[in-house]
Parts: C-alpha cells; structure tokens; sequence
C-alpha cells in the first residue's frame, strides 16, 4: 500500500532540475527524552565519515522529556558549519510541532514525516515524504519498550536512501556508539534497514539534495567543546576540580571526571592524582578552587551566568589576594535564568569586572574544540603565572554541540607553573615580601602551605608589600597600582589573536569564540554577493593586544559581531581604544538564543554598509509552551 | 631559693614556645578571643605541631581576624565573611598533610556562613572548626548574632526574639565526628580540648564562648563573660594523654570514659552527669536540649566518633600533596591523547 | 608648674604676623574606642553653632578600638566643606602615630600634644602647645573609669580657649549630645573648663588660627548622609525592610530602625507600618526586598561592595523579572574587603551591569544628605514606576561623616506607585499581560498577590507578553527589546544633572556623589591660581540625560572627577558618547581611601593642562599596622 | 442505576475543582512531583482555601517548576536557585494574609539552598514548605544530591559517599514547628498532612518523598519508587478534621493522640509506634535516626508544636497588608520631619 499523500504531480516543477550535492541542512524536529539523540548523532557522524564537512546543533528546551527538540545538520563542501537559517530537508516527527515547523520553511525544501501527521496538504512547494513510522516499527520487534527506543532509527534508513548517505557508514557510526553492545548494534541495524528498503520502495525521489563522498574529514574527530575543554584540563594537569552542576557547564565537568578516573589514577596504587568535589554551590565550588590555588595546586572550576553571578565576592578576592584558579563560563542566555538551554555571549562585561572596586580579570575565548583544549592548558598556565583567577568564556554552542576539529596535538610546552618562590630565588631577591613586584611586570613572589619556605598571611583587606596588613594610602595605592602592572604584561602573554588583512578591504571585522563559523561564510558571502571585502581580526582573550587598534586603524569601519544585547566586547574595547578608533566601531548583536548565521551577519553588514537586501527567511520558531518553568 | 637562669623550654619537635606566637593582637583588650589564641598556641606548642604545616584559615569578623595571632610562621588565609570551609576545603585537597585551624565567629558561620558550615560537617573534612562565640557580631558593633538567646538584650536594650542555633547540635545532626564547647576563660578544659582535636582525623568543630566585653558583656546578655561562667556546666573533667607520652590514667570504672583518638593520643573523660555518654549521638542531642533548656552551656566534649573516614581518606588520593605532584605525574603520556582521539575519529 | 617643653623663643619669627580666621583645618589624633568621638563632635558643632560652615570627617581603623584614628574637622569662611590635605591643627593624643603626624605638617601649622609625649623637640617651624592630660584629668574627678572618659574633653576646653571657640556654645553642644543626662554633662563640663583655664594660664596663643562668629549656619543642620537617607526612606513609605549588618551602610538601616520605631507605629495599636528584617546575609537580603517589592510592598535593603557582589544573581532576576527594590549602596574601598573604613567611588562599573547576561540598573548618585533624603525618596518611585532594582550609591565619606545641611523640605510629590493594575485600567487595556507594553513606554502593568485582580506567574526564565513561560526566539527576543525600551524610558525620569555652565570656559568638570565638595573648591582654585575657567556638570543618575553629551559638545576638554582607579563612570559615558565627544574626557582619579580634596583635582588638572604645579604637600600618612584583619 | 448529571462539586467557598488546578506539567509522565501537584490541588479545594490569597513559591529545578502546574489562579513566584525562602520572606512581610506554598527540590533545599532552609526554620515563617525530595537533581540530569544516602548509586553505578542530610531532622533541630515526611505515592497521608499543614500558623516542612523516574528509579537507589514503598513506615494513621465540620472521631485512649491546629482543626494520630510522641522533640530526632539506622522512612506527621508564635506575629504588624497602607498611613506628617530637623539644627 503506496503512503496515501504523496502526491508527486502536485510537486514543484524544479524537481531535480538542478542537483544539489553536499551543501545542504537536515532538521530533525522531536520530542526530548524520546531517544532521537543516537539517531541524530548516527546520521551526523555518518555524513562525516563520507568526508564531508558536517556540524550538529541541538535545540532543545529546558526540561527533561516531552518537549519539542530540534536536531539541525548542516553538510557544506566548503566547511561552512555555522548554523544556517534555512532548513532543506525537515524530518518531522512531533505532533505538535509539525506545522508550524512545515509552515516555517522555503520553498523547495523536503520534508520526510511521519505518515499520520498527514502535512503534505499543508503546502504545494514542499517535496514531502511520508512514512509510517508506527507499522515499520513494529517490522523491527514486537517489543513495545523496543519499539519505542529504535523507532528513530527509521528516519536514519530513509534519509541514507533518499538522500545517498551511506548506510555502511551508519552501520560503522552505530557501532562506534554503543561499541560492546552488539545486540543493540543488530536491532538498530534492522531499523536502519527497515527504513532504508521502505524509501527504496515507497518513496520517489524528487528535491535535489544529495551527499556524496568527499576527503574533507580525514584525520579528524568529532567532538564538543566541553569535552575538548576536559581533555585540555586532564593535560594541563589540574589536581583540583570544584563544580555545582549547570547546564550547559555539567557535561565539561562530567567528562572531566571520567577522563581523570581512566587516566589519572595510578596504575599501581589504585590512588588518585586529582580531587573532584561536588560543591554544595558556586560559591563554594569557587572557593575550593581558591582553597587549592592558594596552597599550590591546579585548581578549577566551571559554571554557567548564574555560578558566575554568585561567584562575584570570591572573584575579587582571588584578585586581590592573587590567587590562581581556572574558571570556565559556558554561557548560556541571560538576563536571570534567562533561556538556560540556549547559547549566548553575553558574560562578557559581566566578567571582565566581576566583583565590587576596582577588580578586573583576565578572559579567553575559544572558538572550536581545538581551542578548548589548547585554552584550557593556558588558563592554568596564566592563572599561575598571573596568581589571578582567568576565566574562559564558551558558550553552550561550542560546549554541547558536536563539531568536526582536527585531532589535538599534544602539548610541546613544559608546565608553567609561575613565580612560585623556591630557595635560589629567595637567596637571589633577599627577603620574600609576598606583594613585593621584584621583577617590575607586577608580578611578585609566592610560597605554598607546607613546603618550608617563608609563610605569609593571605587577605582580601589592604596589605602592604611584605604581606602585612596595612590600611596606609600609600601602601594600598601602591599595591593597586602594581595589580594595573600585572594586568599590563599579562597582555602579551594571552593568547595572540588571528587575523587576516585584506589589502582591499575598507571595512573590518572583529569576532570571538563561535560567532567565528558564521564570520567565515559571512566573509564569503559579502564577497559573493556584494564584492564587499573584509579584514578579519579574531579576538581570542582579554586584555587586548595592541593589535587591535592597529587593526581598527586600517579600516574604515570596523564591524564587531557578538551574541548579546549590549554590545559587550565592543563596551570592553572602546574602554581601551582611542576615542578615533573607537568612533569605528560598529556592532552586529544577535541575541535570541540560536547560534549566529552567516545570512544574519551578511545581511545586518550589509544594511549598515548601505545596501539593499531582501527581507531575510523567516526564522524556524520555537513554539510556546506555557509553564516550564527554567533550569 | 637560687634564681636559675632557665633555658625556654622546647617542645617535643624543639621548637621553643615563642615559635608559635603571632602578631600581637588589634583585638579589645579581654576580648575572649585573644584567650583563645593564647590556648591555641599552648596546644599547638604542647602537642609539637610543626608550624610549617598549619594552615589557619578565618572568615571576616574580629574572631576571624585572630588567625593573625598565633602560629605566625604558619601560612594563613583570612578569606571572606562565612567562606571558610570552602577554601579549607580546596587547601586540604591541594595538600593532604596540612593541618588546618579555622576560626570564624558566630555570625560568620551562623549568619553568611552556615551553609558551607552544614556541609563541612557533613563532609567531615579533616579540619579544626572553632567558633568564637559571643552572641554578637563584634566587629560590625554588636548586632545579634543567630547564636544570640531569646530575650537576651543588645547593650541599647533590644530583645532578641529568635531562637539561637546551637552549632553543636547541628554538627552532630549533620554527622560531625568531633564536637566540643568550651569557654574562653577555662585553660584546662579548653586546652584539652583542642590538644584531643588535633589529634582526631576528621571535623574536630569546637564552639567556645568567647565573650566580647565592648558590646556584649552587659546585664541582659547570656553572652557575658559573668554569665557563662556561671552557667557554665561541664559534662565532664577532661585528661589527655597525647600519644607521644606513656602516661596511663588511673580512673574508676563506670565514672571515667577513655576515648582513643586517631593518632594514638587518649582522652580521659571523667562524666559529672553519670548517664551521658559521648560517642552517643542521640544522648549528645539530648544533654545539648537538656542543660539549654535550663539555661546553661553544657561544655566538654560533647560528641565523638572517632572511626568514620575524614573526606580526604574517602577520596583515595596518591601519597604525596596533589601541589607537590610533578608535571609527569599529572599530564598524561602523549599515548592517552593518541588513544582519546582514536575514540573520537 | 609650667609645662616642660613649652620652648616660646625658638617658635617661627612669623608669629601672628598674620592672623588666619574660619580658614583652618584642625585633626584630632587619638585610637579607637578612646572615647573621642563626643569630644570631636562636641567641637564640631560649636564651631557650626558659632555660624561658620564646617565639615568632619573621621578616619578610622576596622577594628574596635585600640587602633590609630583621627578626625578632621575644617572650618571654612567660604563654605569649603570638603577633605583638605593640609592639617593647620592637630592635637596629638595617640602615642603610637604621634611622631609620624607631626612630622607630615606643613610648616607653621599648630600642635595640641599630651604633655609626655615630647614632641615639640621634632621640629623647629611648628607651633607646640602641650597638656598634662593626665594631671589635668586628675582634678576632675577620682574614678578611674569617668577619667577615661571625659579625659578627651579637656583638649576641646584647650582648642576652646587657643582658638577662640565659644565655651558656651560646647556645652549647648554637651546638651544636644546628652540630652537627658545632666550629670554626664556637667562631669564633661568640668573637663571642658579645666582644658580651659589651663591653656588661658599655661599657654601662650602663637599660631594665626582662630574661630570668630559668622552667620552663615543659620537654619541649618548637622546630619550623617547615612541618617538622611533613613529619613528619606522613612518619608518614602517603606514598608520592608530587610538588611545584614556591613560598614559603612549599618548605620543606614539601624538609624532607619530607630526612626520607624519612633515615628511608624500605630498610637493606638502599637503596631507597626513597617517590617524589619536583619537577613543571614546580602543574598537573603535582596531576596526579601525582591519578595516584599512582588508582593506589592515598598521594599528595601542597604549594604556596600561586598554585599553588592553576593547579590548579583538576585539583581539580575530582579531586572529581568521586573521587580521593583531599593538598593542602598554605601561604597568603601574595594577590591575584595580592601579597606572597609575608608571612602571610595568604586561599586559604579559593577552595580551598573550587576549580574551575568544583558543586566543593568539605574543608579542614583546623592552628593550631600540632603540628596540622601531626596533621593531616597526618588529611588523608591522609580523603583515602583520601572518595577526594577535602583541602586543608591552613596560613600562612607557621605553616609558617615557629618555634613552641614539645609533643613530638609517636606515632599510636595505624592508616593509613585507606578503601574499597578486596577479595574479601571483592565477595562481600558482588555486583557492583562504581565509583560505586554500597553502604553509604548516599555512599562508594562503588574498586580499583586491578594488584592484579587489576575495573578501571573513571575519568573526569571523566558516569557512571552502574557506573562507565559516560553522559550521561542521572538518571545525572548522582543521582551529583552522592550526591556531597553523601558531603560530608556527611565532616562528621563531619573534626576536631572546640576549644571553649571561658564561661557568662558573651554574645559568642562564632570562629577558625582561627595566629589562635588571638592570640585566646589577646585574649580575656584583653578580660576585663582591659573585663571582657568570651567563648567561643571553633576551627574546625579544613570542611564545619562542627553545633556550630558550636549555639555560635552561644549568645551574641548572635559574632566571627568572619581574615586576610583578604573575611572568606573567615564567608562559608562564612554559607552553612550559619540566617538568624537568620548574623545574629549580626561580622567582624574583618587583611590588611596581618604575622601579626596580640591588640591588633588586643581593639581592634577593643571598638569594635563600643561601648567607646572609645585609639589603637593605630603599626604597625612596612615600608619602600618601588621596583623589587623579586615571587616 | 440510572446516570445522573450531576453538578461539578463545589467546596466550602463555593468553587469547583477546575480552578485549583494549573498548566499542562511538562514534567516526565510519572514523575512524583505532578502526583504531590494533585495532592496540593486535592488539599486546597477540600480545606476551601481561597486561591487569590495563594502564592506559590519555588527555586529552581524540576520541582520548582510544579507551582505552575497547581493554582493556575493564584500569583507565583519561581525565583533562582536556593533562595524561595528569602523571597517568601519578602512576600509574607508584604502581605501577612497570604497562604504561602513554597516548592523546592532536595538539591534546591539541601544544596545550595540549605542556609536560607536554615534561616526560614528559625525564623517559624508562616508558610507551607514542601520539599520535592528525589535524592538527585532531576533538572541537570541527575547527579546526587545532599539527601542521597551513603551507598545509593547514580545510573552510571557511581557510589554515593557521603551521609544524607535529613532534612525533617534538621528543621527539628532548628526549632521548625511542624516538621512532616510523607511520599508522593501514600495520597491519604499526603492529603491529611498538607491539609494540617494549611491549618498551621508558622513553618509547615514537608519533606515529600518522589521519585524522579528518569534519573534516579533504578536497582541502586534508596530513592526509587520501590524502594520507597517498601520502605516507607508509617508511624501514625492520620485522621484529619478541618475546623468547619463539626465531626468527632471515636478512638481508643492512648493509642490515639489528639491535637488541635492553630485554625481550630484538629489531627488525630492513631500511633502505630506506641511510645511515639509528635509533640516531643527529643523523641522526634530519635524516631528518625533510628529508622534511618534500619534503612526506612519514618513518615507522617513527625513533629508538631501548634502554640508557639510565628515569625510575622513577634513582629506585631498593622492589621492591613503592609503593601496596601495609604500613603497616609505610611509617610509620616510635616510635623514629624520638623521634629527631626529641630533635633539636628
Ligand atoms: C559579605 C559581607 N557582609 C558583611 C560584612 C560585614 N561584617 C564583617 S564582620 C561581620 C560579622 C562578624 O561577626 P562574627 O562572625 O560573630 O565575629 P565577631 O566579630 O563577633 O568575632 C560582618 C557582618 C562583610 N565583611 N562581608
Ligand atoms: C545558581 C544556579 N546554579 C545551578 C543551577 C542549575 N540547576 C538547575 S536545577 C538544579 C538542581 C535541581 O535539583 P532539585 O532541587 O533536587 O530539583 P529536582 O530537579 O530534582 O526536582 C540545578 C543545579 C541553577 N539554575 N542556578
Ligand atoms: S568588639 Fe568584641 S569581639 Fe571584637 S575585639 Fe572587641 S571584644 Fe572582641
Ligand atoms: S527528570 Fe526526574 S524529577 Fe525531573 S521531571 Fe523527570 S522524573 Fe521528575
Ligand atoms: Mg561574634
Ligand atoms: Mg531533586
């Protein structure tokens, strides 16, 4: 029994009259808690293995089960891997989203569905593809708990068909996920087979799109960030580890601790060479991390906006009394609680002067799992060099979604483990004096707990530079004015930006962390579309580097694109640039809780440079649900 | 009768008393909390704790300040209102032998504080808790504290009509293996007590009531120095025998309870109240009701377990400090990043 | 027996050649918990009572006693009020600081000193003048106790008498001080008399400083900012109340208790208008401000830096979910605890962005207890008007050091309760949504629980206009548009600046908060001595009225004044200036903790404006003190 | 046998159950957090609470979000993580005549939330405090919290090493005045003591046993369904009559205890632990150590003292909501400042 609505004359005339290979998007739209995850990572991983550039990106809401989740592949030939607006094939699986999902897209796109939702009448300019999930599930096993957990693995079977992503693959990707489980590798594997042979046989292919193999992907993995960031962490050496669980934050943590559990734990002794506590908050968890950095050890922890907001009183005193620990931010969108599980960047301010007075702390942003990793060995590295708290700002794109990056090499610098005061040093300066700057970039000296070198008395209140407490002005002057000297050489040692001049470009462009995907095809595009060319400067930490202003020197117009409201690095560089520079500066904000696209950056440039461009595709919404209630 | 001209006496490690002195105290003249110092350095001096592995850690408040006061060659951390046991918390993680002595005061850990205090005790790090309690917050001029007592006065005569919180119930409540309350102005007892916390593994928390005679030493205060020490009720006399003497108490059975404590060292405990029992939880409980019921502080050693494993023995750590641990040790061979990228491939 | 080392012929030739009158600074140094405090006040106001205008200010240690402190009060013909760097008079009473004071006076200056202190032999050019105070305490009285009492009081009979400070005008002071109390008055009266006779008989005048009536006190009073605010709280309607004890706000709320106790229950019931709550902590704090302010009550909470840190997280929800609080902010020295008894500017940066995300606040900026008491009120207003926090902040200089004041006028303005919901207005708005913007204003409606119009559900996670909890892209994103739609329409609500323009002046002055005092005397001092002319622009509130940048528009240079070292509120300008006018701002910053004074400004304006100034007198020195903790 | 139509029920107050009920819960279908909504709805419509003067409050974490699937009418706040208790604090001090529901979570509570639990404890605020207690965070996916028992696993089969919390006797030690445990399966006892509860003036904390299907329902946990219902241990059959009928229940002397709630209804607890009193503090925290030491739950009405005043009352307040004074009533006269002034000039 062919599937009652497709209805192949009614289709738009362009059928197949051009094909599309390898530069397309897949959006898979359930209901969480529904098991669609393996499904979805099967189909991802598969198009990668066929060596094409692919990304990933989950939409999903803040609660546990039971709401609609959107699932967005992205394959490009060109390794474009920003998210992208429009969706060309939709696979429509929950009830309640479904039409306004099919109502949301362009014409021309395909939709793969479930046969009872009966959406083909909804549109004419649509290829749509009915199938029976239900009776084709039930081919699979007669068990309904069974059913239920491979019944998305179907949609993996008609996909491969349809749209030639290789079903070997998929076999290879499922055994990849569920590696010693062999009998949940075969029943996954009928549903991928059951869905294959239904398209072969049911299903007419008409939309243009199709993957083919490519060798973009050679060699390379496919990871999140926070994943990324726990490997950089286990190699940089950390010993002690504080966190309270947030999303998107948990998972660096989590990973992190199964990492150290295989890897950091002595073969012989069974013992442990790092401590993980379950803080019983942020404040706490901070605190640890201070607890540890002050008596010598690698000490971490990770949070998301709300853990950063309460972690303002121990911020500043890791400031001021110049302790070392590592901070990750994976922001998510805020104000408040804000949209939990959605991305932003918009920590930014909020960090860079975390805590009351004159505190400011040092920031990085990493743009891709590689960065992750290397930026995680770096924060440790700076926080102990520069005896301060550093934070590393991701987002929750980076940190949860599953990116294509190239393996990580492994670390070719030594540890720096900074200015820990040992007895040559002592003999060479003397006396210790905790805060003294002996080596005129701001940094002193510091000893550890238990090592047997001279002590000193730690405080967040005025202290001269011997370490005694002091409320003298001179004395408190001093020191501050020491803690902006420190600041002032930590700037050439954050990581150096990456930039890219363009000889024939008037206007420049200034990005950080993952906006940098959709900057990369924005570039293209303005060339493309308006012969518009751009300099690129990627900020990768703060302080800033002169650089920055040399960059904004070159252009004309400077456009800084970021993921919040308020224009939040651009607030942080007209703080440093002169009045003329800053006067350069534009902004492209994009706030609403997906990942920025290329099309939002081109086109918002492209207004502000003066252009005409056509009204942008409506976006794919995300539908009400009264009385969640967030995370 | 012959004037001897006495060499300071040195203690078991050879350091001589003065060793563990510290700056000299910005605190009110008879502030309890001075006493407390003084007790401090006796046991520390009197057990021969190496100062180079103290860590004293405090919040903020005129009692957190006193870490300043003893052990001046220890390091010392005086971090924010009511966050001590969190940066204890890292400090112990981050090197193992330490031995941390924390003070904080009554707002501190009863106000700001008590939640990090709650899990502390729950945690059982091994770490001495003291309390400088005097009902008041000292150095913000003597506002009521949570341990203040119903219709206790402040000095302009404003009754407190909250109930106190009595640390030492809430610590055994949240499985604290070692609770004490003692009194500043009793050296014995006191001196006792924290020689026996020093000697246990695991949350040693003492509460001392330590009167602040600037803001809360008048009539209507049940914090005063006069008023504690007449309502002060010991639940027992207290001998201890450090594990480095051979020293054996002779006691009566039946009256006198003999604790071993982790390293050895032996507490006699002679029970003034026969029936009290202080490895005994819901005794403990009940003796705290009891004598706050009729208005007394019932001191000594209230509550001890000395068998639970401290948190940091539960965390199976390597031998030496994690701080101290080398770069081999601690960044996995480039086959461990060879092999996780395999798996990610 | 005439005192030892009185030493007449060695003093400076230039004796009384010429005679200074109401021109004079005179600081009393003594330790903490001495008791100095009523003899320093007793001082202070009689020279107020004698009609010259006069500021105190103390500088004191954060212990309880036994610590260095020293007030200083300046008597001022042309109504200077603010810090003066230069001491005319000190009166040594503290052992420990008296050698290194003595030594940073300026030349001719005069020295009021404890007999057995010795100090006349430190140098040549002073005036010394010592006192037996503990024989001449002995004659008062033989308790030991009363001795330590009313010893202080004796130099206030000595300054009486050297400096032409009415006698009889101390002891109306005395009675003010101990209203009901004769006989600690006349115990203290006789201190008075004896310090008195004894400088008539045993000294001779030498130095130019002396007080002589004026009239220019009429009608005025004498306040603490942290006491005028507690009226205008009062007179604000506050109804909760919710505080945690932290210097240098406590003073705020247990003044405000006192008031409401006297002046907010119920004659007849004995029931109160009000509720008071001392919270375990800032967070709880706000959370019981936020909880009163949703639940229809005018609610608030006062604190200072490190209490502004724990409450970031509330404040974002506060914004976000738009509840209306006040929030006191009496700034000291940060970072972390830093100095907590000394005077800063610092809390502006991150009170303006307090809370992770795209959070800000409006903030009030009082520069006088008369602003306290104002503002306070406006505080309350805007609060309910915008339903968000308002932040007031205040400095310890202002909130507790005693200050000349106008009497306070009576509100004229009924309370602004803002938009709550009434049937009236439902009628005319249809249907209630907590968050729609009925009036285009950015403003939306609220009700309260239990007056039985329709409840919504507040939360700080995303919501739609309906009060709905949502998390679609175009829900969030138009809420957080409205939100800065609101912001700007608070812009010109908030009070306006003060300006002074001059039209011969090229250079413009920006400041705010205690800041004025000295930029009154500065900008005086800069016509003096330079014949520079200026405008002067105080600010009073964030966000910035437009005329901000049409003052700007005005000079080609413009100064902006703070007590900080980040130059917190130029970066806030900097982020609403056009390039070209941001260009324009020079900074002059003070962050050493004392309040900062007119000198300080002229010199350093004079310096970037090319000039050469002579060094600047030796800053009074605070001396080490090892060990002592912060508060 | 023939059908009726029959009018939906109406309560006390004249409204039908609709309007006590909430949003569609997005909660996972068997959650225990929606079953103990259905209780709280139940409760509400049965004792005729009028829900205009509810407000319901919470944290954050699944629990937190039920508020909005109960008392669609009735205002609520879900406020950040840990901090109901401040935030129903402010509202009550706004409005005395306010029925507050508060809702949190093990982890909202037991974590991050325990010092502002503490604090509300002490302070007997008049408002119902259920604790929605799963021993894990459901919202973030499941990791322990700080009532998992010692050896109680997570999904993954990692172990639980610390001690729980036990919240029931916490708030007992710290002076809560009604303190109940009871498990979102058990509806009749869940019912009754939500509807004492209502009847309570001062803290009612309710710590309510609820299983999170998702995370933690597995072989492992002492926090699964079954193992609660096998565990649980009633110590009382609760009988509850709200003061607006007028029904006496016969009982047998001595095994049945009677007490009488602050709105005039009354409880009768048909003791199944003969020995056991409610209304006897000591007597409480042992019950529950002691079940705890056999691995069960003692649940019911734990502890209750009706007579001690709550936290509003010591205040003495206007008997108008604070937020609906007049202007007049709350700015003072022109005579009032002149007075102020005259005593600074
Ligand atoms: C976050 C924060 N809030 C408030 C303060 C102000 N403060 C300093 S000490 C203190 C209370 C101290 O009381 P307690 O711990 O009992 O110590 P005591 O002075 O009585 O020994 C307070 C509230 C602070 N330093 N930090
Ligand atoms: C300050 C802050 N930290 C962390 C979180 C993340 N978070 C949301 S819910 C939750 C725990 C919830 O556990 P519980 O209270 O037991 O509720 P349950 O979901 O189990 O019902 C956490 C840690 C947050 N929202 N805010
Ligand atoms: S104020 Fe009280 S607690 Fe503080 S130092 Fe003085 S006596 Fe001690
Ligand atoms: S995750 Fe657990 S606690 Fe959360 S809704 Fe699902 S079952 Fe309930
Ligand atoms: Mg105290
Ligand atoms: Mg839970």
């Amino acid at each position: 029994m062919p599937p009652s609505d497709v209805a192949v004359e009614k289709r738009p005339s362009n059928k197949s009259s051009e094909s599309i290979v390898n530069d397309f998007s897949i959006q898979v739209a359930t209901v969480n808690g529904s098991g669609s995850q393996t499904a979805n990572l099967v189909l991802l991983r598969a198009i990668f293995q066929m060596g094409v550039p692919v990304s990933g990106k989950n939409l999903f809401p803040s609660n546990i089960a039971g709401l609609p989740t959107w699932f967005t592949i992205r394959a490009n030939k060109d390794g474009y891997i920003a998210r992208k607006k429009e969706i060309d094939v939709l696979v429509a699986m929950n009830p309640e989203t479904a039409r306004e999902d099919v109502l949301s897209l362009q014409a021309g796109a395909a939709v793969v569905y479930d046969e009872p939702l009966g959406l083909s009448e909804l549109r004419r300019d649509l290829f749509f593809y009915p199938v029976p999930f239900d009776k084709l599930v039930a081919e699979v096993s007669r068990d309904v708990k069974l059913r239920r957990r491979v019944r998305n693995m179907i949609y993996d079977g008609v996909l491969s068909r349809l749209f030639g992503i290789d079903l070997g693959q998929m076999e290879e990707a499922l055994k990849k996920q569920f590696g010693g489980k062999p009998k949940i590798v075969s029943i996954n594997k009928e549903a991928l087979d059951v869905g294959f042979t239904f398209a072969g046989e049911q299903l007419e292919k008409q939309d243009p799109y199709s993957v083919a193999p490519m060798d973009a992907t050679e060699g390379r993995i496919l990871i999140d960030g926070n994943a990324a960031a726990a490997i950089g962490c286990m190699m940089a050496g950390v010993t002690v580890v504080a966190w309270y669980p947030i999303t998107p934050s948990s998972s660096l943590c989590e990973t992190l601790i199964s990492y150290l559990r295989k890897y950091r734990v002595d073969k012989k002794s069974g013992k442990a060479t790092f401590a993980v506590v379950q803080a019983e908050d942020e404040i706490a968890a901070l605190g640890m991390a201070l607890g540890g950095g002050w008596a010598g050890a690698r000490s971490m922890t990770a949070t998301s906006g709300p853990g950063i907001s309460l972690m303002g009183e121990f911020a500043g005193l890791g400031y001021y009394a110049e302790v070392p620990a590592v901070i990750f931010d994976v922001q998510r969108v805020g104000p408040s609680t804000g949209l939990p599980t959605r991305t932003a960047q918009g920590d930014v301010l909020s960090t860079a002067f975390l805590s009351h007075g004159d505190t400011r702390h040092p920031m990085l942003f990493p743009s891709s799992p590689d960065e992750c990793y290397t930026m995680a060995m770096n924060a440790f590295d700076l926080a102990e060099r520069f005896q301060t708290p550093v934070f590393v700002l991701s987002d929750l794109d980076l940190g949860m979604n599953t990116w294509m990056s190239d393996k990580f090499d492994y670390p070719e610098k030594a540890l720096d483990r900074g200015k820990v005061l040992d007895e040559d040093t002592l003999e060479r300066i003397g006396k210790f004096g905790r805060y003294r700057d002996v080596d005129g970039d701001g940094i002193p000296y510091r000893t550890v707990p238990g090592n047997g070198l001279p002590a000193y008395f730690a405080r967040g209140s005025g202290h001269n530079e011997w370490g005694q407490y002091s409320e003298r002005s001179d004395d408190y002057k001093k020191n501050l004015d020491r803690l902006t000297r420190k600041f002032e050489t930590a700037r050439n040692w954050m990581p150096a930006p990456e930039v890219t001049i363009n000889r024939r470009a008037r206007i420049g462009i200034v990005a950080f962390g993952t906006t940098h995907w959709a900057i990369t095809e924005s570039r293209d595009q303005l060339v493309a579309e308006a012969d518009l060319q751009t300099s690129y400067y990627r900020l990768r930490a703060y302080p800033f580097r002169s650089a920055l202003a040399s960059f904004i020197e070159r252009h004309d117009r400077v456009y800084v694109v970021e993921q919040n409201r308020d224009a939040q690095m651009s607030t942080l560089m007209r703080l440093e640039l002169r009045s003329e520079l800053a006067g350069r500066l534009r902004s492209v904000l994009h706030y609403a809780g997906e990942p920025i696209d290329a099309r939002t950056i081109t086109d918002d440039i492209l207004i502000q440079e003066g252009y005409r461009v056509k009204y942008s595709a409506h976006e794919g919404g995300v539908p009400h649900d009264a009385g969640v209630g967030g995370e | 009768m012959a004037t001897a001209t006495t060499k300071p006496k040195t203690n078991r490690i050879g350091l001589e008393p003065s060793v563990y002195r510290g700056g000299k105290s910005t605190l009110c003249a008879g502030c309890g909390h001075n006493t407390i110092s003084s007790r401090i350095i006796d046991a520390c001096f009197e057990m021969g704790i190496d100062p180079q592995q103290v860590v004293k850690l405090s919040g903020i408040g005129c009692s957190s300040k006193s870490p300043a006061y003893f052990l001046g060659s220890s390091h010392g951390f005086n971090s924010v209102h009511g966050r001590m046991p969190s940066v204890g918390t890292g400090a112990m993680l981050a090197n193992k032998h330490l031995v941390a002595i924390g003070v904080s005061g009554d707002g501190d850990t009863g106000a700001i504080g008590i939640g990090q205090f709650v899990h502390l005790m729950r945690r059982n790090l091994p770490i001495i808790y003291i309390i400088e309690d005097n009902g008041c917050y000292g150095l913000t001029k003597g506002q009521f504290s949570p341990t203040a007592d119903v219709g206790s006065t402040l000095k302009t005569g404003v009754v407190n009509d909250l109930p106190p919180i009595d640390t030492c119930a809430l610590a055994i409540q949240l499985g604290a293996t070692f609770v004490a309350r003692s009194f500043s102005g009793d050296k014995k007892q006191l001196t006792a007590v924290l020689k026996a916390a020093l000697s246990h593994r695991g949350t040693a928390m003492i509460d001392v009531l330590s009167p602040c005679v600037t803001f809360n030493d008048h009539e209507g205060s049940t914090k005063s120095y006069a008023y504690v020490k007449s309502h002060d009720d010991p639940l027992e006399e207290i001998d201890f025998v450090p594990f480095f003497e051979d020293i054996s108490i002779e006691h009566e059975p039946g009256t006198t309870q003999e604790v071993t404590l982790h390293d050895g060292s032996r507490l006699y405990l002679k029970k003034l109240d026969e029936s009290y029992n202080p490895t005994d939880k819901l005794q403990a409980q009940r003796v705290l009701h009891e004598t706050h019921g009729r208005g007394e502080f019932a001191t000594g050693l209230i509550y001890v377990e000395p068998v639970t494993d401290d948190f940091i023995t539960t965390l199976n750590l390597v031998d030496e400090p994690l701080a101290a641990l080398s770069e081999e040790q601690v960044r996995p061979p480039r086959a461990v990043l060879n092999e996780i990228m395999e798996s990610l491939g």
